[in-house]
């Protein structure tokens, strides 16, 4: 990226006054804005400094100055989020300021090595910016004008990097840190995420859908990535059979936090009551235990999931647009995700569900839009899914169907 | 043929960035899926053990999240030097080196807060806040992002540092009504007060009028000719000024310096850990959208979140708190008041009345 | 009635041979169909043996014969349901048999003359059939000829007796025992079902509303008039200081049920864990209790309701058709009901709702359904009363409404 | 001018009948409000504790509902004899008659039983059952209520006189889908299968065709012609057999002697006690419409009532067991089977499905 046109201002320093922006230098909390300036100054970057010029306008006037475009790399059409100024009349310099959104690896797992590579080259083409990460999950590198867009690309690519999605495209994945750290974790996230990613990379490029599509792979029900209420389609790990109950570990918990928690914390705190006091231990019924990993947070040491694990698939998250926020619904309560061919069923049948929204979804209309107004009956007709009690909370309460004989 | 089809590269498509190669901490590989339990032994650190007896160290760190090549180089730096040159970062932009060395710890912990790097975040901490774009880089946003996060995080650098909540809290934050920051234990979003102002000039020039139509919730918008050309019009007494129009087209301005107020949520809820997962509910709106440092709003946040600090009880999520106690205390404490926007009137507002004669007085 | 036409059948008895009904006199719980018999072979009312006659028809085809019409009395539009027999050709005895719905006294309560007065007008004008009580509340005189009705209605009135509601009418009221033998009513259901009744009564006889409107007066939240689900407008008994304790008395019953029982089926049952257990008795948090009841239930005699007694109005409830069941919403959560002028203001807002509701409603639309369509912020201020906290569950979850200011 | 007006008498508006003209024993009157405590020594026995010390009891007994004039006189006989002259019925078709004298309760019994009305339906039994008006009077009814009422009592007769329940049972019938009766512990409600067929003859001639229009809820009837009459059509693939139309007009043709199914609803609950009053979920349906006994439906009904009986914690109503024990294994302990058309698709579907990862296996 070019830096020639950057003269200092009259104050000899490179960046203009931004007398309202700079309060936010101040204060314990690492400041955005200091990391910015800085940057500007060391690689003079004048797209750095119109950026917080027209920042320090946003402050002052209240409103933003960004509109949209069309900018992508070749045989993509999805990935690069552009930004022209609406006020370049005003400041120039910010005229451009596109974002690339690369699709990290799963679990946000990283080494020094691909980090420096990727900072280098993102100085060369860029305006130094990260984002580390944006909320679907993406590594957004921010501030790249078009014309460096794609041998910047081309660049991260040849070491591995991808664009993310946007637009009306399967979206960039996002994953719990899974079992890389996590106990809990009920399946192989990192492994799931990046083989159905890998197996739609057509449709994150190339939007072609109705409206986005989200993935997201939570190791257990904690749901560490939100998953639930942020993607069309949520893979929540889960168990079949009991919880392990290590008794002298619940003895030992016993001894450090008291009864009274294991009663108030641990006992009354199961959903379904699933759980009783016996002796110095504790029972689990199991067939009233609902998964909810209260107690196994609570007493990690003593407490552990099943050994027959795999996931469940929730459908339908979403924020609040047009319907108001939706969490994702049980539509399948177990499938297993250990084997290739396990992972292979999965896609067959994430591809059958992609498929059928693809037919039936209006323009702009979330999957779990399009389920909410065919009804859920006519999408697991649809995607040929038998109907399980776990995908309701009860029974319909009003006499308004199509009975079938 | 254009520039760019003339090179040569071939792109390869790889999706994802491939994990597998070499992005995991070799304590990590080693005990893959094999992990036994964990711990929190102090605010920002946690540990993990594995079936192995391995025993791994991580200490988390806040970052701004909007940073800069030299902000990851710093922390490639740390990684080398503590975390055999492995890092990962959260699903809330903090970022985590580990070490199996408990000796090195504070050591660790004293070179990320040197190079800026808070530590906290673990546990019933209050962690980093969920940050979307705002007026730095979105072409729909009323407010900041940036400035937001930092200026909540300043006030709320206690409760990062240090686990003292009943339960963990999550806050996110909302630079349109959109929200793609997601629902959160306290959310702050942008909310209207006045129906979008159409700008006829550009209108049929940049949308197309059927997919404006379509895009409003409650069929507001309908075609209209303005000055002999095609446009559309809004009736104001259907629109509930949500917005969702301008997301479709930037000619139905809906953002505006004064009428673009802050509402706060809150009881959102993502686990299923106890009660099921809970979408968050609207307790404060019309707050002045007040840069840089949006005092009114801060100020709602902290009244919650002390109020839940003294009546929460261990383990129970803002929500559940308020769930026991009752909405009506919830305002009590809090010093907030309940009107009649908070009674739901949607499509599925039925389902939120009180169809019973349980009363608090 | 006229009993001339009715010559014997062939076996020599009254009545014609009902096959399929007979079974329905087997049993131990009391049949409705013995009863007819027995009524008919004694007055030799052929309208009784028509509709057996029909009725075995209906059995055995699986069908209905009856339909409406239209027959009143001078100066009223409701009360009587009109019933023509389709199958008239086949079975000419019932013709008709319309019925007239009375209104009882409130609570059900009754001395045996009136009930004996009443049996003989009726036995001497219509079938002698009667229904104690219909589902809204009437008692219900069944199987009139159109010839007789107006003389019957006149020498009821005269005994006190007056029509129902019937059609886009108030309708007739319904209350609980209440005061007359309930230790927890807390306000004298009685008298506010009569006096709200009385104050609308020609609204009950002349229907001139978009659809029909039900009162019910439970004396508490136990509601054993369903009004919560079967009444427009429901007065459910509450009170606004705390549950009277006697502990001396919560010790006997604990010496009688058992530690475990309060433990399991009071404390534990309170919904908002309301009720502590202090030594031998116990203690409620008076903010935490919602007056649900159950504790006061279970243990009668130990406590009892406070001594501020009032009435919520509830509103909305109703059954499914077209929206699905409905319970009626917090409206009004406290209102006082001692005072003559305490009742008069309760009906003045009553006549404000009302009014509101006429004007507002569609077509077959009931309260509730007004209230959903139009918000019920809408109905707040079209009624003058201030949005609470009790009104609902939960604040809004979604943005999606006219922010004022 | 016509007869009735010529008629001399002229109307008073009395509205309920008066109760303050002598409705109330005596003993009633004096404690009238100032009742202390109350208790329920045995089924079909209620005692009252008044303030001053009275003590009353109820003797409660099941009567038909549809009964005649010897049944009322038999009672006003009972009730002379025993009670002072007055009695009272339940708002469920159960009569009362009360006395002070403790000593006199067992002839009191006696005497009711000995004229066909059973003593029961106190407290924890399964007491007698909404009745609607089905074959007998209704001029829209798919099936009978007398009949179902009388065969279900038969087969709970046991239930009736003895309270064995963990709490309160109610039961409802609805003979047609608009269901009079409300919602119950568990209710047998008409479901039709089939649209209605329209009678094209009497359409135009009985109806107002836009109030049958407007009367479906998911606007499945439109105008049309038929051999050149305005008339009305129904779009099958939108009707859901709901039967509105039919109460709008009798041309709507919805009953049908092998399409109109029963269907089973359980866990209605209007009291406030403990749990919020809760709106019943359908469980089975399909069931033939059998008369004269229904033994399909009171199989269903029966299962359901010993499950509970088995499995219910005191004080637990039907819906508040199966909330505990939750739906899966509701319907493996009632031997009933979970099918697609369970999963609500109406206008507040989304509110019931499970928007969690909570699971049981
Ligand atoms: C960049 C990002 C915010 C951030 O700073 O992190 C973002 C930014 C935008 N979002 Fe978002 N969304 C981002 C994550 C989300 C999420 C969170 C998630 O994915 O977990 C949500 C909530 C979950 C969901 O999908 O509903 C989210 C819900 C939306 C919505 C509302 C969707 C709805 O159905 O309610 C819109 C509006 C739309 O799609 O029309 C939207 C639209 C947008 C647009 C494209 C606005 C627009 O129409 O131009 C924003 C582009 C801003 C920009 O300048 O880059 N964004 N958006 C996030 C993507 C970064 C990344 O790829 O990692
Ligand atoms: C007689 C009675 C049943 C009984 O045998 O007890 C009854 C019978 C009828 N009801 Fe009902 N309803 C009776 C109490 C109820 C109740 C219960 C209550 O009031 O507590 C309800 C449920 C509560 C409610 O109001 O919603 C009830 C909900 C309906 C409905 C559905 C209303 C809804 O919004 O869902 C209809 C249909 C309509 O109104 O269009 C209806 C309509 C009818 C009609 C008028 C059917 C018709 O359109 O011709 C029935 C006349 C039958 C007849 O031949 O007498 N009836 N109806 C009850 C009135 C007797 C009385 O006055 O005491
Ligand atoms: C087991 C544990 C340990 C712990 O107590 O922190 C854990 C527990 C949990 C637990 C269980 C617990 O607290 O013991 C819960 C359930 C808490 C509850 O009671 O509701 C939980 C809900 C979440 C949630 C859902 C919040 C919600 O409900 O909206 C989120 C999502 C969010 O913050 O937006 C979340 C975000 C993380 N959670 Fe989480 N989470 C863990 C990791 C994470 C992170 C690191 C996942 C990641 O891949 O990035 C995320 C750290 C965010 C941060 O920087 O602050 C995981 C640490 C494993 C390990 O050794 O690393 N956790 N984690
Ligand atoms: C206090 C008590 C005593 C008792 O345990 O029976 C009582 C308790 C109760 C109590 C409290 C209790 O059981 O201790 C409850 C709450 C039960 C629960 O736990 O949910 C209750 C819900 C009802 C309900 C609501 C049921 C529901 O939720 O759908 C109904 C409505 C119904 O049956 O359709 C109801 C119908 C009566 N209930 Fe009731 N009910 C009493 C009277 C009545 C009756 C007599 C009212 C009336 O005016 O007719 C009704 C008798 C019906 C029958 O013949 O079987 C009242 C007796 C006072 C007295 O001394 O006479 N009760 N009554
Ligand atoms: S979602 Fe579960 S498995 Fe994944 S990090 Fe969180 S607690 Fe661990
Ligand atoms: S996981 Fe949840 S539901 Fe299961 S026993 Fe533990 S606390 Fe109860
Ligand atoms: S919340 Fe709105 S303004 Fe902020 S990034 Fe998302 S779409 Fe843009
Ligand atoms: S702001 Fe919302 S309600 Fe108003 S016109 Fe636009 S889309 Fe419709
Ligand atoms: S509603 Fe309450 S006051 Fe009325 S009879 Fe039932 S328990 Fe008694
Ligand atoms: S009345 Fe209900 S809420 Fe109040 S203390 Fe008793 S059980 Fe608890
Ligand atoms: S349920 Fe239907 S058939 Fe039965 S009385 Fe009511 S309206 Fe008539
Ligand atoms: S049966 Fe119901 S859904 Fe079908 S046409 Fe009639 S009213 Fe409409």
């Amino acid at each position: 990226m070019s830096t020639k046109d950057n003269p200092s201002n009259s104050n000899g320093k490179f960046l203009n006054p931004t007398p309202i922006l700079d309060d936010l230098e101040k204060g314990p909390w690492p400041s955005f804005l200091t990391g910015f300036k800085k940057l500007a100054e060391r690689t003079k970057k004048t797209m750095i400094r119109g950026v917080l010029d027209q920042l320090e306008y946003s402050y002052k006037t209240k409103m933003g100055y960004w509109k949209g475009g069309l900018v992508s790399v070749v045989g993509y059409g999805a990935g690069i989020i552009t930004r022209y100024s609406l006020i370049q009349d005003k400041i120039p310099e910010a005229k451009e300021f596109h974002t690339m959104r690369l699709q990290p690896p799963p679990g946000l797992h990283y080494n020094t090595k691909m980090l420096r590579e990727l900072c280098d080259i993102w100085e060369k083409h860029g305006s130094g910016i990260v984002c580390m990460h944006g909320q679907t999950g993406d590594l957004m590198l921010q501030g790249v004008p078009e014309q460096n867009v794609q041998e910047c690309f081309d660049e991260l690519n040849r070491k591995g990097w991808d664009l993310g999605g946007a637009g009306a495209s399967v979206r960039t994945g996002a994953s719990c840190v899974g079992p890389a750290r996590c106990d809990d974790s009920c399946y192989d996230t990192l492994k799931v995420h990046y083989e159905v990613l890998k197996h739609f990379t057509g449709l994150v490029h190339r939007p072609e859908f109705p409206y986005k599509l989200k993935f997201k792979f939570a190791g257990c029900p904690n749901d560490c990535v939100n998953s639930i209420m942020r993607s069309d389609i949520a893979f929540i790990g889960t168990f079949r059979d009991a919880i392990k109950v290590d008794n002298a570990e619940v003895k030992n918990w016993v001894q450090k936090n008291g009864m009274d928690s294991l009663v108030n914390n641990v006992i009354n705190r199961c959903p379904t009551k699933a759980i009783t006091l016996k002796g110095e231990g504790i029972e689990i019924e199991d067939k009233d235990c609902v998964r909810c990993m209260h107690c196994i947070n609570v007493m990690s040491k003593a407490l552990s999931i099943g050994s027959d694990k795999g996931l469940s698939l929730l459908m339908g998250g979403k924020s609040h647009l047009k319907v108001g926020s939706m969490l994702g619904s049980m539509i399948v309560p177990f499938v297993k995700a250990e084997t290739d061919e396990d992972i292979e069923n999965l896609i067959e049948l994430l591809e059958r569900i992609i498929e059928w929204w693809d037919d039936n979804a209006f323009d702009h209309e979330r999957l779990g839009e399009t389920i909410e107004r065919v009804s859920l009956k006519e999408f697991l007709k649809g995607v040929e899914l038998e109907p399980d009690i776990n995908m309701v909370n009860t029974p319909r309460d009003n006499p308004y169907f199509k009975a079938e004989f | 043929m254009t520039e760019k089809a003339k090179r040569e590269y071939k792109t390869v498509e790889h999706g994802p960035y491939d994990y597998r190669n070499d992005t995991l901490h070799p304590v990590v590989l080693k005990n893959y899926g094999k992990w036994k339990h964990h711990d929190n032994p102090r605010p920002g650190v946690l540990v993990s053990v594995a079936e192995s007896g391995d025993v791994l160290y991580t200490v988390r760190a806040g970052t701004a999240r909007q940073i800069t090549v030299d902000n990851v180089r710093t922390l490639c730096d740390l990684a080398d030097k503590h975390s055999e040159g492995y890092m990962r970062f959260t699903v809330r932009n903090n970022v985590e080196l580990m070490t199996t060395d408990e000796s090195r710890i504070d050591a660790l912990i004293a070179d990320l807060e040197q190079a800026g790097f808070p530590v906290g975040g673990t546990s019933n901490t209050v962690t980093n806040i969920h940050h979307t774009q705002g007026w730095l880089h979105c072409d729909i946003p009323a407010t900041d992002a940036s400035g937001v996060v930092k200026s909540m995080m300043d006030e709320l650098m206690h409760e990062f540092r240090h686990a003292e909540m009943p339960a963990k809290v999550r806050l996110s934050t909302g630079c349109c009504a959109i929200n793609c920051s997601g629902q959160a234990d306290i959310a702050v979003i942008v909310k209207h007060t006045r129906p979008p102002r159409i700008n006829h000039e550009t209108l049929a020039k940049t949308c197309e009028l059927p997919k404006v139509v379509a895009r409003c919730p409650v069929a507001a918008i309908r075609p209209t000719r303005v000055d002999g050309r095609l446009s559309l019009e809004v009736v104001e007494e259907k629109c509930m000024y949500c917005g969702a129009c301008f997301g479709a087209c930037p000619s139905m301005e809906i953002n505006h310096p004064e009428h673009s107020k802050i509402a706060i949520w809150v009881g959102g809820k993502n686990s299923n850990a106890r009660t099921k997962p809970a979408i968050m509910k609207m307790v404060a709106h019309g707050l002045p959208n007040n840069p840089p440092r949006w005092p009114e709003v801060n100020k709602v946040v902290k009244d919650i979140l002390m109020a839940y600090k003294k009546g929460g009880r261990p383990y129970e999520r803002l929500g559940e708190w308020i769930e026991r106690i009752g909405w009506k205390r919830f305002f009590e404490e809090t010093g907030l008041s309940f009107d009649v926007d908070m009674i739901d009137s949607y499509r599925m507002a039925r389902t939120t009345f009180n169809k019973s004669a349980h009363i608090r007085f």
